[in-house]
């Protein structure tokens, strides 16, 4: 019964840690800030936008990593607490987009942390990061 | 005793990451110094790998709030080196989508300041707006953000009467609520008791540091690429540049919005008489040996492009220096004398976009403060300045209480 | 038996479990109109409407890993939290709420109007060590806010709150609660503390416009910022219960106590608090956050003379009413 | 002011410094000088055109030679002052004591091309990673590099 409670609360509660990790442009940060406004509303799911990698549980990655940023990265993903997940969202966390080949960018954030989920789109709709922070949420075992 | 400490690249108030050294005394800023370097992806190594119109592709991407200014930039600089005039309805469009996304730029920084001075609400109400201008971007080049609208010799997609017409109504939304905003600005003592006064930047400073755009605007100096250096349509289209003399955050919001009021007015003027005629020239793919020196008003200032060419199909050199770059030297000038709470308001004042200056900053232990030994009457004496400068400063800001 | 009723007291009714229950509630009604006045929608989809949101998220924190920074003093970083819930919650029992009997007894006796305001402003304290404790020092500066701003409100409050005391002649909560009751009329005296009042719980329960010390765009987390897990889960429950109490506080001595037995006086409470706290919703929607100079300089220079006012009225109606 | 008013005034002023200068296109002007006279033209026109934004510092690779252009503007038209230095001894003064504003950009020309900037206020490292190898100029043509070899998650 308590497995299924604490489940259950994971689910419904899942507050976020937004980590620009460098090599991108802003456009899926500008487009994860537009999901939490009135018109998407991240909230009608409990998601909140928290600052401290204390309080967060899902690590929501845009950019590609910057050779500068990578040891940073690291550090935030160790100081964010044990049941946590880690999205990369928009094309260039996911493959490095149009800064494949550059020589200051690795080509993704999955060369650096376990991603669980990915978030398609040059950049992704505000919809779409929705419909990925759910199915995330559903998949939790 | 004063304190070292790092504003890192994981924060809230920033949503890129970028980090500010600063030595602190107590709650004010001794001396501050950008730490930059963390977003750079040698995009001008990239760019002389790539053919011009996969170029276009590349520039878009330098930044995602001001994506059109990038390319329009780099075409009608590499338009210059064919020696190719653009179709006329082609160029009408693509200053359309500039003023549009000028629209969408400053309604983004206007919530982004009410987030930084505590105002939740005024971020949740700008940001709903912003909405409306995201779907006429959309209804026009099929994308919210990268538009990928322009290509050597004019636009990719035209506009027809249908979409005229939607624009023109949402238009008249946005104008009521940028009405709304100015005399909302101009009245919430909270929202003005906290941005007047913050990170003065006198007039001889910000022209002596080279800013650009509404920072340099809201110091009282009328400088705007697109009176000065007329490109695109710009020549025809009548309006008058905007600038503000208090020198502090209120007058750069107010050099926005009014800002926000003369692009409606261009857009109406743009979409009354678009010309018939094609939207697009043939162009050629190989370019002779030459250089070109692109300018162009990005909603935060001036966006310069140096491009140079050897007669193949790829750039010999693509310099891009984005405004936020050229505003960094006045941040520093400003964060000098302000208070803690005051940081990220003077950050987002220049409304920093940067991953369009390829620069970005990193963070220490933010414990790591060395600090002075300092003598009982140094202390005294920092404290005794300390609070005198703080009474002058209450006399004029307008703070009722 | 007679053992009975006071566990009764402590543990159901204005103890413990109503207090969980009722301050979730209070979280929720709160969330939800903040988001309905930045016409969002808020919590939605945890029970019917996002009425279990706070539940959802207490219990998350209850499963997560708890992290203590190893330059932390470990012993003082785990009990603070509890510390501060219990004086919270024992701040309630004060309450002149079903269990509240005539004579004076440990619970209610002439002076604990004093008691509750004190114990309400001990978790302050905890807030400042929290973030002494915590070695971060965007903590320790949430800290020192903390106790800059205790100086700004906590003045104003006593005055706001002594003044329908003065007039109802006791500092009993029970008569004066009683004393509202008869004489209705007399609570207008009081308006101008009561708005004192209610600004003042607002920058004690550090909600916007005074959200200084934990300013999220500042200094990230304030005090709040090394705190995970299961400690993150008491400080917000912290937060919630505070609003009750506060609010049930001020209630019992401007808006004349919860009258009736058992339920009326539940139906009571709950009616006049959750006024209240629409109150402090409205208050957070509205404004934009000041700087901590700013506040202070608020406080005395417009709080604390309106206070002075208030209680210089009440003395003159006091003098010729009797 | 147009162009050719200023080209004529600046070959009176300056006739030894400026080896040539020539309107390159509309509101455009190229001035070509050598090393050692670029802070006295400097200085001539930021004065006498009221050109006091330096809009940016372009460092270009020939093959052979550095050129370093100075792209200066004012509310009528933009002057590009140019000078070329040999790729085997690249020094350039330093333009930070007549404007402020350049410290950026030439900090950058010493992170990307390897040009030594004298008497530069702050001599620091912009744009690179600390961990960034000594030497290595990325936007040097004879610069290469090897691309890191991709970690496939999953393991295929």
């Amino acid at each position: 019964m308590i497995e299924r409670l604490v489940h259950w609360s994971r689910v419904k509660s899942p507050w976020v840690l937004h980590l620009n990790a460098g090599g991108g442009c802003n456009g899926c940060d500008i487009e994860i800030l537009a999901a939490l406004m009135p018109r998407f509303d991240l909230e009608r799911f409990g998601v909140q936008l928290k600052g401290t990698p204390r309080h967060a549980d899902v690590m929501l990655c845009t950019g590609a990593i910057t050779l500068q940023n990578r040891d940073r990265v690291l550090r935030i993903y160790e100081q964010v607490p044990e049941p946590k997940f880690v999205v990369a969202a928009g094309a260039c966390a996911m493959a490095g987009c149009v800064y494949r080949g550059s020589y200051h960018t690795l080509v993704g954030i999955d060369q650096l942390l376990p991603v669980n989920a990915y978030v398609p789109g040059c950049p992704f709709r505000p919809a779409a990061l929705i419909d990925a922070v759910v199915k995330l949420l559903n998949s939790v075992k | 005793m004063e304190y070292k400490v790092s504003l890192g690249p994981q924060h809230p108030a920033l949503h890129e990451a970028v980090s500010i050294r600063m030595t602190l005394d107590g709650e004010v800023i001794r001396d501050a110094d950008l730490k930059l370097g963390y977003s750079h992806r040698g995009i001008e190594k990239l760019a002389e790998e790539r053919s011009y119109v996969q170029n276009i592709y590349l520039t878009e991407r330098i930044c995602g709030i001001c994506s059109h200014s990038h390319t329009t930039c780099f075409t009608q600089g590499v338009e210059q080196l064919m020696e190719l005039v653009p179709a006329r309805r082609g160029l009408y469009i693509r200053t359309l989508i500039a003023e549009l996304e000028r629209v969408h730029s400053h309604l983004l920084w206007l919530g982004v300041a009410g987030q930084e001075a505590g105002f939740e609400s005024f971020f949740m109400y700008t940001w709903r707006d912003r909405e409306v201008v995201m779907d006429i971007l959309e209804w026009i080049s099929g994308n919210r953000v990268h538009y990928a609208m322009n290509i050597f010799g004019g636009v990719r997609r035209d506009i027809d009467e249908l979409q005229k017409k939607k624009i023109l109504d949402s238009l008249g939304l946005l104008k009521q609520r940028t009405d709304y905003y100015l005399n909302l600005a101009a009245s919430e003592p909270t929202f003005i008791g906290r941005l007047a006064g913050v990170g003065m930047l006198s007039k001889e400073q910000a022209v002596a540091l080279c800013a650009v755009g509404p920072t340099l605007r809201a110091s009282g100096v009328p400088m705007d690429v697109r009176k000065d250096d007329p490109y695109a349509v710009y020549a025809e289209i009548p309006f008058e540049v905007c600038t503000a003399d208090s020198c502090d955050v209120l007058g750069r919001a107010v050099v926005r919005v009014k800002e926000l009021i003369q692009s409606y007015n261009m857009i109406e003027y743009l979409l009354k008489n678009l010309p018939e005629g094609p939207f697009k020239v043939k162009a050629p793919r190989k370019v002779k040996p030459n250089e070109v020196y692109s300018r162009y008003e990005a909603p935060r200032g001036e966006n310069v492009h140096y491009i140079k060419s050897n007669g193949s199909d790829k750039p010999e050199r693509l310099k891009v220096r984005a405004p936020t770059l050229a505003n960094y030297p006045a941040t520093i000038a400003m964060l000098k004398s302000g208070f803690i709470a005051d940081i990220p308001l003077i950050f987002a004042a220049i409304d920093p976009c940067i991953c369009c200056a390829e620069r970005l900053v990193q963070m220490d232990n933010a414990y790591s403060g060395e600090s002075r030994v300092l003598t009982f009457s140094q202390l005294r004496a920092m404290a005794n300045e300390r609070s005198t400068k703080v009474n002058t400063k209450k006399k004029d800001i307008a703070w009722p209480f | 038996m007679a053992i009975l009723k006071p566990i009764l007291y402590i543990l159901v009714y204005p103890g413990l479990i109503f207090l969980m229950v009722y301050s979730t509630f209070c979280e929720w009604f709160d969330r939800k109109l903040y988001a309905r006045m930045q016409n969002r929608i808020g919590p939605l989809h945890t029970g019917r409407s996002g009425i279990l949101q706070p539940v959802a998220d207490i219990i998350k924190l209850f499963a997560k890993e708890d992290i203590v920074p190893e330059k932390a003093d470990k012993g003082m970083f785990t009990a603070l939290p509890v510390f501060a819930l219990a004086i919270v919650c024992t701040a309630a029992l004060y309450l002149p709420v079903w269990h509240y009997t005539e004579a004076a007894s440990f619970i209610s006796f002439p002076g604990d109007l004093i008691i509750v305001v004190y114990l309400l402003s001990l978790p302050t304290l905890i807030f400042f060590l929290a973030g002494w404790h915590s070695t971060n020092y965007f903590s320790a500066i949430g800290g020192v806010r903390v106790l800059t701003m205790l100086f700004g409100y906590e003045i104003p409050l006593l005055l706001a709150l002594l003044s329908p005391a003065v007039l109802a002649g006791s500092w009993r909560l029970v008569e004066i609660a009683a004393f509202y009751q008869n004489h209705p009329l007399l609570m207008l005296v009081n308006v101008i503390g009561f708005f004192i009042a209610v600004i003042a719980l607002q920058a004690k329960l550090e909600r916007v416009p005074f959200d200084i010390p934990h300013a999220e765009t500042e200094i990230v987390g304030g005090q709040f910022t090394e705190y995970s897990g299961k400690k993150l889960a008491f400080f917000r429950l912290l937060g919630d219960i505070e609003m009750v109490v506060g609010a049930g506080l001020i209630s019992a001595v401007f808006l004349g106590g919860f009258p009736g037995g058992l339920l009326p006086g539940l139906a009571w409470f709950i009616l006049k608090t959750l006024f209240i706290i629409f109150l402090l919703s409205v208050l957070r929607a509205a404004t934009s956050r000041i700087r901590i100079d700013q506040m202070i300089s608020f406080s005395w220079r417009w709080l604390a003379p309106l206070g002075v006012l208030q209680l210089f009225i009440v003395i003159i109606i006091k003098g010729n009413m009797s | 002011m147009n162009n050719e008013a200023i080209i004529e005034k600046i070959n009176a002023e300056l006739k030894d410094k400026v080896q040539e200068a020539v309107a390159a296109a509309p509101r455009r002007i190229n001035v070509k000088v050598d090393r050692k006279h670029l802070l006295a033209v400097l200085t001539f026109i930021k004065d006498q055109f009221r050109m006091s934004h330096l809009a940016t510092i372009t460092g270009v690779d020939l093959g052979e030679h550095f050129e370093v252009i100075y792209h200066l503007s004012n509310d009528a038209v933009t002057i590009n002052v140019r000078i070329l230095t040999p790729r085997l001894e690249p020094k350039i003064p330093s333009v930070c004591a007549l404007i402020p504003g350049a410290i950026l950009y030439e900090r950058e020309l010493q992170d990307m091309l390897g040009l030594v900037v004298e008497n530069i206020p702050d001599p620091r490292r912009l744009l690179l990673c600390d961990d960034w190898p000594e030497g290595q100029y990325p936007l040097r043509k004879d610069w290469k590099f090897e691309r890191p070899a991709e970690i496939i998650p999953g393991g295929k």
